[in-house]
């Protein structure tokens, strides 16, 4: 299935906005892993994903078509 | 309050002290008012590692930010009887001495206005996706940590 | 900060948004600065037995006023790590919409502003010799006493 | 001995500023009795005394020549 990936704050400077295919993630947990396979400098982050504009509290279903964002703490104020 | 009407609360660059001094005047109409709290974000020249901050580039998810500021603000509403709320935060470059951030709050008497005050600032730091990259004198830059 | 240099807190006629404005602005050359807290008194329009306030007309006891606001000065950087504080306080005619109270604190974060602001106001209001008038409409009055 | 009276707020409106005349009144405590005798709509109202411009927060001597201001309760802010 297609998700679109869009990264904020310092997360920007190794993951660019782009459109995924990806096949076997049906939820945020696996898309969570998947990501930090692929761009393991996330690792040592604490960060969270929004789906569909949605801040993700606890592991939720992902559909085709999603957009998952990818925030490092924030810092407005 | 309640409607679902949300407010936008981004301002391009940096709060200006002559937009402030506007939205204070405008409350002389509402009577009822007795305090007002003001807190305003100043951006800090802090040195890190022999530099020194020259500006803040505040980016956000507008769309969380503003859905969660309407959260805020619902709650705050439910919880203090205010008379009226006013929130601006900067977006871009927010240069050292300038403005970013903006919260009035205001009521018949004085404690409910700086207690929501103080809490609106506390949950806007924690809640709303909003980063502020730190760009040095030198343009090298940091990410901002709230701590 | 110790020195005895007794500072004037006292305005002639109400406390101006402008005024605000510029207080504010001369804070940008204070780039130590990361945080400001700001409250402001407001007149209100009470409703008294059917009549309502038009005005307030405080005065002072001045010299004990501004002695005892230095004292409370002291106490409040000693408390506090402020970079600066200021205070205004109307004398004479004050009507209701205008502005008769301002106090402006500033720290490099947050909290120390705010928790100042706050306690400034609670100490002037319990300790300084003010005392307003308030007139209603009909040029009756009677006189304030706070709450 | 000559004191100066000086009022404040509602006070205001029952005592002028003057200059009295008092002979064997030594303290704040004989003056305040002095006062509410001869001004008897004090004695409903809280009030404070300033000796020589100090808040008498207790029994203090006073000397010729002293002013002493009656203050209602601080109304401020």
């Amino acid at each position: 299935m297609e998700i679109e990936i869009i990264s904020f704050g310092q997360i920007t400077e190794f993951i660019n906005n782009q459109k995924i295919e990806v096949d076997g993630i049906t939820d945020t947990d696996a898309f969570k892993q998947y990501l930090e396979d692929r761009f393991p400098a996330l690792k040592g982050l604490k960060y969270k994903l929004a789906l569909n504009k949605n801040i993700v509290q606890q592991n939720t279903e992902i559909t085709n078509q999603a957009t998952i964002a990818i925030m490092p703490p924030f810092s407005g104020g | 309050m309640s409607e679902k009407k949300i407010k936008n609360i981004f301002v391009k660059g940096p709060i200006e002290p002559a937009f402030i001094a506007d939205s204070i005047a405008k409350h002389s109409s509402k009577t009822a008012i007795g305090g007002h709290s003001i807190f305003m974000g100043q951006v800090r020249k802090d040195e890190i590692d022999g530099k020194f901050v020259a500006a803040i580039e505040y980016t956000a998810y507008e769309e969380i930010a503003l859905d969660k500021m309407h959260q805020i603000r619902e709650d705050i509403f439910e919880k203090y009887p205010l008379h009226c709320m006013h929130i601006y935060h900067s977006l871009g470059t927010v240069k050292t001495g300038e403005i970013c951030l903006f919260v009035f709050t205001s009521s018949a008497h004085r404690k409910p206005a700086i207690a929501a005050c103080d809490e609106v600032v506390d949950r806007l730091k924690a809640e709303l996706p909003i980063w502020g990259k730190e760009i040095f004198e030198d343009k090298t830059h940091q990410w901002k940590e709230n701590s």
